[in-house]
Parts: structure tokens; C-alpha cells; sequence
């Protein structure tokens, strides 16, 4: 199987899926580029990430739409076109940007299909490039997917490698509601073994990444290859752990997790927002109710300090949480349920 | 009241006019009859009244068809009507009934008719003109002619997702018609303070696209406007602005005093602004008699009636609806 | 002590700031309103809830400032006066217009003391009116406080009743840091005793609403009465109830908290917004961290459903938690720790 | 470089001149140095350069007192060192330093110096602007005939915020001056394109202020423009806008391939539209001598290499910083 980054697997899922469904369109800042440019070139871009490369091309303006800087009327283009037949993907290009295109994301999109008492869906998919890890700044290093896990009738995805994006990808744009489709920007480049078809991951399905006995780890995104290195990390300690990543938050496949804390009675959730109101507490809430029983120590959250992202890279990689944190945390609750 | 499914052009018959003047009463009604319901405490929530404005959803609206789509504000029963949704699904709604329009779960301000391209009302202010910018980009795609047209009031005007979406279809040259309905106030500030320009029109047409006024009352000058934007808009020259000098005869939301309005500023417009009396005046030129008018008026009042007894009457949402028509589980 | 509705209270607040500092100023739509009208009644509102009135016949216009539909310019524009050197209280209405102005909140105001190395502050407080109850449909119901209280660098304010509200306010307008202040709609005309004069209530500290045994039970806003109906309901079957208030959800006193799980070992959570990434989970998760030794069952959160307010009088009263709901919780917990 | 008590007012002297180009010559070393350095992979995060458009930032500075205020964008270092913040400072944030002007944790998008009236960069396309009209509230409020400015790109002018911060000044009628900087892209997309006017000018005026563009690679011009837009700001008229025309000598970020641009555009821009050259060559006229700039471009040279090898030397800001200038304890 050829070997796909995780940009190239969205890429390679815009393009299958805007070839099979003539409904769907692609708008966003630059997701061409050099429209209005002095060389000629109309693609210049394809996305400041690339993920959008080779659809105007492709598939020509009308379906490949570069915008001004005018992130609300993006979102809502995409709901109006939506309601109008259009199944859009949206690119918000950072998800910090959400703070100026939130009403459209969280008031009407994600609204729609309630409020109108089910006459109708609104099948968008809002690309959201996520995380800190590159000295961005304060402003374009957020990981705001628990803000939008909290809006009820949007779906969120948050894939951790290649080829789970590639099939979410696929059955977000099959999905008829909104998907805020979150790409941590230090796993574009990373690589893993990518099908060159058609496939789907189902929304609600968490991927066991590591089977073990002592600890439950959830981790998402990033977290999930820093999450492994501290499972191994213990190996030779003789800890071994599960590793689940949810893939999806928003439905979140609670199950699979109650299931393995079942077994471990451990938990530990490595997640790189700020604490509060975050998927790290909401998961843990949520064992606390369900699989209460199970456990034997204190659940352990590894998150992002409750403070800005800083620039500085020292004060950035302290940020982020490391494998480090990870494994201490896990050797925590081993101590604990000693 | 229909919709149809191709738009119609060509001179404003005598079948079309009676049509009109229909909707227009039928809006005026509605909204005189919820002034009446309201003050009974049946109706939920809060409630915008569009008696004044009738002239406006009814003139950019009659020649519509189906697969033309409007997209309203929290002041919409006047664009729901004249789009031709069925007004005793509204009455349901407005007053929260199981088989209303949106079964219960919108309100007054979330009236949406898929099936009339009707594409909601919306509490948000501003909301609504990027949504209608993408309904235009699908009727562009389509390259079927249709168009998409957003409502919004002078206060609207005023939002910063409004520019967006007039900065956009611009770019997109989509079919796109932003009808502004300047009634002079939004909520409790008056227009002439918070449009710093005090003019919709030369602002819509600094964005690029051809924009006019025109006045709000009269059925045959937005009529005639719309006309012109539609050509427009329908041969593919992007979008078009329409700035409607109106008034409403209620306060911002029923129950408002209106300390911010002069003693007799709304009794004058009644007399002076009100679109009925001026198409009544108008209408013998067009071969339409007193009598033609009456009758509809009487017809008008029993729908209406009709409407709110049946809503009265009707079941509200069971509880287990709480939880349907949303992805819930987790 | 006069009896004060919380709206009166909140007024109170104001006014006594105005008049001590004349760093203080308002703005936001129809704050005053009148503005542009034909009667020449410049305050023909005094704000949409009547929390402003009075103050621009006492302050004038250069401090009590009526804006156009424009959220992201007030909280832009309440941002930039409190850099230079102003402190602004900016009206938001709804607090789901914090969909339209979101980056003013979470990116600028909230980032600005962090981001620029601590060399400014930003003493604005927003005020947000919220909550379901009174048939507002989607979009004018939601309590979105668990979204703000996700972010760092704000501070977040859900007072339950008019003295609280008051004090509470009162410590807002004196604070460095951007303060969100929750106002439940439904609390406004609510009276209960309160002092003329100026006091405050420091951030981070609960109050104590109820004493007893059994369980604890936290709740906030609205959900503070509910609770009490719940708890006196219990009373009869020897059930009691340690009932806390946080009253500022960030800062958040988990130290009440854990003290109070440490003497029930069973906790309660009532909230009125959904349940994801909530603060209902957020409480949960910090007590399955920190204080996980002391429960005796599992932890009961009682929520909104994860879905959009509906307007119908009979499912928004569903949507609602309500006293019933609470009680059921509170005798849940009970039983299974039996 | 300082910034100065009160606002200067009358011609421009010689001596102003010479600081103005002291100012114009250290941004553009500044930026051409910042471009070297980032190919040695020294510098963190992303950084988007401001050559070429140096006499913007001066000629819309040079007359500020500190208490004028001025917000500022991603592409910022140029109106930094305009309002006077000290480059060793700028360059030691730039690298992330523990004693860079925001101690390392703003970075080259996010730096500001409160004590020179420079209330912060902006890494959210039109973030600033409705900052900057706050700011011009607090001036209005003084009374001190004091001005706010927000520098925003071609790009920024499609962003809702803008215009409602736009309005907003206009009916408050505070002294903000909106400066956009045209220089032709927002990102890879040319202003033609997504400004669907493609005149900012006139989009500024149909919100009711005076507009005006200016040549943006002429300091004398956009001095010029600067100083009509004072005299009617310090006079308690309200809000301007200034377009000055420009053009950028680097890509929009450090790595931008420019493919959207012409080949020779660039070089045939730093002929034509260096603002430098156009100085030197009307400096005689104001009895500045080559060897005048000469000796400027030598201290220039020095103080940028000091301010680069301190920033490279200086320490990191500690672990501990992380959880400082923040409410944090939950
Ligand atoms: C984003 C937002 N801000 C504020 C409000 C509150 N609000 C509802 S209607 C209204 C006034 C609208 O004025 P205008 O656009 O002129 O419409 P009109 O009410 O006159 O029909 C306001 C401020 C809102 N619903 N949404
Ligand atoms: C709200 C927002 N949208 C998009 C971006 C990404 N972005 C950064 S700079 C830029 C282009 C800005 O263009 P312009 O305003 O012309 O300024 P210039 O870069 O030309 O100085 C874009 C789209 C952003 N930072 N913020
Ligand atoms: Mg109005
Ligand atoms: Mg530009």
C-alpha cells in the first residue's frame, strides 16, 4: 500500500468524493489562489496547506471557489449553499478563526436541521486546521474542538494520522449534518499506509491503536504518537496499556473506552487543549457516571496548561503536553490503584 | 396562496394584482390578528410584527418562482406569506404546535418552507445575507436563471456578516438581491443614528453592484424595482441592491412602548404609509374595483381565522420530539 | 434590607461604579436607545432587559454609549478602550450573539495580557443574558458559559441571585482581566434582600446555599433554586444536601467542592446547558480527579440534552432540568451508594 | 528612535526628514536582515515581512505623539519601529527572548509597546480595527486631540469586523483613522479579485468619511494625506481613511513562492516603487545630502546588527514564564 501523508490522504478524498458527487464544492481563501494575481497561474496555491491541490484543475471555478477574507460570509455561503442542494466544504484555514465566523458555525448550521423541525439537513464540512507545536502564536495555535463538541448538532473529527483522515474524510462528506473536520497541523507531513480507493471510517467508531492490561489511555490527534511513546516508554517497566483514540468526539464513542476501563480500571486522557470544559473532562465526567464501579485510582488528565499558547519555543514545548507528561501520569494511576 | 413553479414575467395582469393585493392583506391580517392573540398570553415567546412592510415582501416576491429562494429575518411572517407558505402551518408554529410548519421547534422566528424555497427566518441579525449568498451560488451553479434573495432591516445593514456577503457576491458575481426594508428604527435606535451614512444604498453600491431605492409603501414601486434587479441578477450580472423606505405600524417586538417614537408619528403612517390604502387608490387604474377588493378582504379574514382556531386547537409536540431530528447519542 | 429584583441589583452596580470611577463607561445596542428616534426621549430604553437604565441621564452620552447592530465592534472597540486606559462594561444582549463578536472575546481580550507579556490588562466586563425558559427559540436561549470558560485568560460570572449579582458585579468592574457576566433571563425580576451601599464578592469563593449530610450538590444560576425545590423535597425522606453555588465558574472553587464530597462522598451536578464539554462534566471530571477517594458512587450530572433549545412551551420545559430531575439524581446517587 | 511627548505640527523640517528617513532605512534593514536570518532557521514561527511599504508606516506616524495610538497587523514590524519601539527589543520578541517587548511570548505577530502608544499586532485579519476605534473612544472621551489609527491590509477591507468598525466611528464620530495598505495581495489572491470594487476609497466613504488615496512608495504624499487626515480628526470631525497604494518586495510569508505573481514583478516594483530611492532622490530639494543618507544607512546597518546578535545571544524566557500573566488557578 503506497505510503500517504496526511495531507496528501485528505487531498486524495476531496478529490475522489468531488468526482463521484457533483454537489459538492470546495470555497475558501486561497484554496486555488492567484485569482486576481498578476502571473496568470490560477492555481498558485491550492490551499495555504496544500490540502486543495489540483481541484481547480479539476473541477474548474464554479466548484472550486477562492473567497476574500470574510470568514463569516464562507461559513454561511456554505450553509445557504447547503440548504440549496450543495453539499460545501468549507475551509476556516486556522481554527482560530472560528472567533470570527462562530455565528454561522454554532447559531445556524448547527441549528438548522432542529430548528426547522427536520425539513431539511445542512450537509457542510468545515475544514479546521488545528494546534500549537510550530511557534505560531497565540492566534493561530488553538485546538477549539471542545468548543464545537459542546454545540449540539455539529459532528467533530479530530483524526490522528493519515489514514483514518482519508476515510472520515470520505463519510464527512457523505454526512448529511455538519462536520467540523479538525487537521492537527504537525501531522500534515506524517506518513503512514494510505489505500488509493474509496473507503470510510464510521463516525462513533474509536480505533484501539495499543491492546493492554494496566491503563486505559484515550488520546486524540497529536496526542495519540506522543501517547505511544510513553507506552513504550513503560513497556519495559512491564506496564502495558490500551490506547484508544476516539477519532471522532462528537459522537464519541464511549463505549469502547467504558469497555476497556472495565478491564484496566485505569484512566488516563491525553488531550492537548487547556483543561477546562475540555474532551479530556468530558470523557472523564463521563466515566465517572458510567464507569465509576470499574475504576481504581483517580482519573488523570494530561492537558495544555489554563494560559494562552505562547511563541517562544521553549515556552511552547512546555505547553504542549509531552510524552513525558503522559507517562508519568500513567505511572500515577499505577501507583495510586497499587 | 401558491407558488409557482416558473417565475412569471411580462405586464402586471389583473390575476396577478388580485394575487398581490391577497398576499398583502393576508400578511396585514396575520400580523393584526397575532397583535390581538398575543395580549391573550396563548402565544409563546416573542413576536415581531411586519404590519406596515407588507408592500415590500410582496412586491420582490410576486414574480418569484419555487426554485427562487428568500432567506428572512426574526421580523419574516411577511416574507413567509409572500413566498406562498401555507399560513396555517405558520399559525402552528408561531404558536408551537406539533404540526407546524417546523413542528414546534422554531417559532416565530425560525419559519422555514423547504418545499416553497423559503429558506428561514433567522434570530440572528445579519445572518441571513451570507446564507442567501450561498442559495446564489447554487442557483448560479444550476444556470437556471433562479435567484436568491436576502431580507434584512436597516439596523441589519449595520452587521458586519451583511458586508461579507455583499463583498462576496460581488466577487462571485452569484445572483444574489439584498433587499434592505428601512423602517427607520432597529429595536429602540433610529436609523438616521446608527447608519453612519444614513444611506443602505450608496454603501451597497461602494461594494460594486447596482443599487436603488425605493419607497416601501407603494406595491407597484418595489414591484417595479425588483423588476429591475431581477433582470439583472436572472442574465447573469451578479447582484443588486434594493433599499425599501418603510415603516412598521408596532413597536420593535409586542409589548414595546416606544418611547423613542414621536406621539403620532405611527397614526400619520398609517394614514400616509400604509400600502393597502395606496393600492386601493391605485387599483381602479388597473380595472380592479372596491368590490374586488372587499371580497378578497373577507376571504382573507375567514383563512385567518380559520388558521388560529386551528392552531389553537392543535396538539403540541410530544416530549420524545425533544430529541429527534438532531444526531443526540454520544 | 430592601428587596431588589437582580435586575435592580445589576443596575445598582452600575451605577455606584459610574459615579466612583470615571474610568467606567457603557456601551452596547440600546443601552440607552432613543438615539435617532422622533420623540427626542434619549433614553427610551435604558437596555432590552433594563439593566442600563438611569445611567445616560446621570453619565451622559460620552459614557454611556448606544452602538449600531455591530457585536464585533462593540467587544472590539470595549477591548481597544480598555488598553487605553478606559474600563468598559459592553453589553452583548443575547449571549449567543457571542457567535457574531467571538473573536473580540476569545482572541483578543482574553490573549492580551498573556500575549503581550503582561505589559497591559484588560478590564472589560461583558455582560450576557442567558438562559432557556421563556420560549426564545434556538437561537436567543442558549447558556453558553461552559464556551468562555474554556478559554483562558477570561473570567466567567453566572450569578444565581440579586445579592449575589450585585456583589459579584461590583468586583467585576473592579478587576484587570475580561470578566463575562452571565445574566439568566429568568432570574432578572427575582428579588431577595439587598444592601444599598457597595460591597463585594470575591471571585473563586461558592457559597454555601445549604447544609447537610448526604450529598453534595452543585448548581448554578438558575439551577440554584431547581435545586433547593429538589433538596426541600428530600427533606422529608431524612435526605440532606450540601447545596453550592460556585457563582464564578473561572475562577472555579473546587476546594468547597472537594471538601463537601469528602464529607457526603456523593455528588450532584445541575447545569443548564448541554452536557458535552460542559461544566457539569468539567466539575465532574476535576472531583474524579481530585477527590476520587471520597465518592461512594457514581457522579450524577443532570443537563440539558445535547440538543438545540426547541420553542415549543412543552419541549423547551422538557429541555429544561428541572427540580424533579435533580431530586431523581439526588435519590439515584443515594441508592447506589447504599 | 523615540516617540514624542506631544505631536509636532508645521513643515517638515530637514531634521524631521532625516528621522523620517532614519525610520523608513531601519525598517527596511530590519526586514531585509529578518529575511536572512529566517533562512538560517534562527527564528521561530512564521514571519511575514514589510518592505516595501515603509513610507506607509512613516509617513503615517511621523507626526504622532505617544499618546496617539495605533494598532497594527500581521505584517507589523514596520509600524512598530515607526511609533518609535526600540528594535533590540522588536528583535529579541522576534526570536522568542525572555526580554523581547512582550517577553517572548507574543512573537513577530503579536508585539506591542503600550509605553509608545503601539496597542498591539494582530494575527486575525481585521482584528485591529475595531480595537483601534475603542482606542479613538478613550480619545475622544480626553478630549486631547488625540487620534487612533488601525493599519489593515487590501485583504483586511473584505472583513466584516472592519466595516462595522468603520460605521461604529462614524456615528460616535471618534478620531480613528483607518490606514489600508494596498498592496495588491492578501495572500495568493490579488485585491482585484477579492475586493469586489477593487476601490477601498469609496467603500470608506459610503460609510460617511472623507476617503483618500495616496501613492503609497511616497513618503510625501502619504505625509500629506496623514496630515489632512489630523487636522480633521484633532478637530473633532470624525473618522478618515487613507488608501495608500503599494506594493510588498517579499512574499506574503517567509517561503511564499509567489507563484501568483508576474516574474518580474517584484524586481520591476523595487525600480519603481522603493520608496527609499524616491526619497533620496527628492532629498536634495530639502538640503539632504547623499552623504546626508550615507551616514544614516551606516548607523542603521550597526544598530540592526546589534539588535540581531543580542536578540541571538539573549535568554529564553524560563519554564515558569508558561503559567505567568494570566489568571490561571481553577
Ligand atoms: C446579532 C444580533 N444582534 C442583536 C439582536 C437583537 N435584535 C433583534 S432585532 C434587532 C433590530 C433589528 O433592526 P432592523 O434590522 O432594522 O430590523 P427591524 O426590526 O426593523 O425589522 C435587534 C438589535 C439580534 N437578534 N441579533
Ligand atoms: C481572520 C483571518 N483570516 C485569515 C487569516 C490568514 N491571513 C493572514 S494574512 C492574510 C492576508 C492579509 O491580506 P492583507 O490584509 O492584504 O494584508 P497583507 O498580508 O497584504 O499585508 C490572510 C488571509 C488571518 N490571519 N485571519
Ligand atoms: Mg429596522
Ligand atoms: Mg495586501
Amino acid at each position: 500500500m503506497p505510503q500517504k501523508s496526511m495531507r496528501d490522504a485528505i487531498n486524495d478524498a476531496l478529490h475522489i468524493e468531488m468526482a463521484r458527487d457533483p454537489r459538492v464544492i470546495v470555497l475558501g481563501e486561497d484554496v486555488s489562489g492567484g485569482a486576481g494575481g498578476t502571473s496568470g497561474e490560477r492555481e498558485a496555491s491550492g490551499g495555504i496547506f496544500g490540502i486543495t491541490k489540483g481541484l481547480l484543475p479539476k473541477f474548474g471555478a464554479e466548484r472550486v471557489i477562492d473567497t476574500p477574507i470574510s470568514e463569516s460570509a464562507i461559513m454561511g455561503a456554505a450553509a445557504g449553499a447547503a440548504l440549496a442542494g450543495l453539499r460545501p466544504v468549507a475551509e476556516l484555514m486556522f481554527a482560530d478563526f472560528v472567533g470570527v465566523s462562530l455565528d454561522q458555525i454554532f447559531n445556524q448550521m448547527a441549528k438548522f436541521r432542529y430548528m426547522f423541525g427536520g425539513k431539511t439537513t445542512c450537509p457542510v464540512v468545515v475544514r479546521l486546521a488545528m494546534g500549537a507545536g510550530m511557534n505560531m502564536g497565540a492566534q493561530h495555535s488553538q485546538t477549539i474542538y471542545p468548543m464545537l463538541a459542546a454545540v449540539p448538532g455539529l459532528k467533530v473529527v479530530v483524526p490522528s494520522n493519515a489514514y483514518d483522515a482519508k476515510g472520515l474524510m470520505l463519510t464527512a462528506l457523505r454526512d448529511d449534518d455538519p462536520v467540523m473536520f479538525f487537521e492537527h497541523k504537525a501531522l500534515y507531513p506524517r506518513k503512514c499506509e494510505v489505500p488509493d480507493g474509496d473507503y470510510t471510517i464510521r463516525f462513533g467508531e474509536a480505533s484501539l491503536v495499543r491492546e493492554g492490561e494496566h491503563v486505559t489511555v484515550v488520546a486524540l490527534a497529536r496526542m495519540v504518537t506522543f501517547a505511544e511513546k510513553a507506552i513504550d516508554a513503560l513497556a519495559a517497566d512491564g506496564i502495558t496499556c490500551d490506547l484508544i483514540d476516539p477519532r471522532t468526539v462528537s459522537p464519541l464513542d464511549i463505549d469502547t473506552i467504558l469497555e476497556s476501563v472495565e478491564n484496566t480500571g485505569r484512566l488516563v486522557i491525553a488531550d492537548e487543549s487547556p483543561p477546562r470544559c475540555s474532551i479530556a473532562s468530558d470523557i472523564a465526567a463521563m466515566v465517572a457516571q458510567r464507569g465509576f464501579r470499574s475504576l481504581k485510582a483517580p482519573i488523570q488528565m494530561v492537558t495544555a496548561p489554563h494560559t494562552p499558547v505562547p511563541f517562544a519555543r521553549e515556552l511552547e514545548r512546555a505547553y504542549v503536553p509531552s510524552p513525558q507528561r503522559i507517562e508519568q501520569a500513567i505511572r500515577l494511576v499505577m501507583k495510586e490503584s497499587a | 396562496m401558491t407558488t409557482r413553479p416558473t417565475p412569471i414575467t411580462g405586464p402586471l395582469t389583473r390575476e396577478r394584482l388580485l394575487d398581490a393585493y391577497r398576499r398583502m392583506k393576508t400578511i396585514r391580517e396575520f400580523e393584526e390578528r397575532l397583535h390581538v392573540e398575543i395580549q391573550t398570553g396563548s402565544i409563546p415567546g416573542f413576536t415581531h410584527l411586519y404590519s406596515g412592510q407588507e408592500a415590500v415582501a410582496v412586491g420582490v416576491c410576486e414574480s418569484l418562482a419555487t426554485n427562487d429562494y428568500i432567506v428572512s429575518t426574526h421580523r419574516g411572517h411577511g416574507h413567509c406569506i409572500a413566498k406562498g407558505c401555507d399560513i396555517g402551518g405558520m399559525m402552528k408554529e408561531i404558536y408551537g404546535r406539533a404540526d407546524g410548519l417546523c413542528k414546534g421547534k422554531g417559532g416565530s422566528m425560525h419559519i422555514a418552507d423547504f418545499s416553497k424555497g423559503m429558506l428561514g427566518a433567522n434570530a440572528i441579525v445579519g445572518g441571513g445575507p451570507p446564507i442567501a449568498v450561498g442559495a446564489a451560488i447554487a442557483c448560479r451553479n444550476r444556470g437556471d436563471g433562479s435567484v436568491s434573495i436576502a431580507f434584512g432591516g436597516d439596523g441589519s445593514a449595520n452587521q458586519g456578516t451583511v458586508f461579507e456577503a455583499m463583498n462576496l457576491a460581488v466577487v462571485l458575481k452569484v445572483p444574489a438581491i439584498f433587499v434592505y426594508e428601512n423602517n427607520g428604527y432597529a429595536e429602540h435606535t433610529g436609523a438616521s443614528y446608527a447608519v453612519g451614512s444614513n444611506n443602505i444604498t450608496t454603501r451597497s453600491a461602494a461594494f460594486g453592484m447596482p443599487a436603488e431605492r425605493c419607497d416601501g409603501a407603494d406595491f407597484f414601486a418595489v414591484h417595479a424595482t425588483m423588476e429591475r434587479a431581477l433582470a439583472h441578477c436572472r442574465a447573469g450580472h451578479g447582484p443588486y441592491t434594493i433599499e425599501a423606505m418603510t415603516t412598521r405600524f408596532y413597536g420593535h417586538f409586542e409589548g414595546d412602548p416606544q418611547l423613542y417614537r414621536a406621539k403620532d408619528e405611527v397614526r400619520a403612517q398609517r394614514e400616509s404609509m400604509d400600502c393597502l390604502k395606496r393600492f386601493a387608490a391605485d387599483a381602479g387604474q388597473h380595472g380592479i374595483s372596491p368590490a374586488d377588493l372587499e371580497s378578497i378582504d373577507s376571504e382573507v379574514l375567514l383563512a385567518i381565522d380559520a388558521a388560529v382556531s386551528e392552531a389553537r386547537e392543535a396538539a403540541p409536540p410530544a416530549e420524545a420530539d425533544l430529541l429527534t431530528d438532531v444526531y443526540v447519542s454520544y
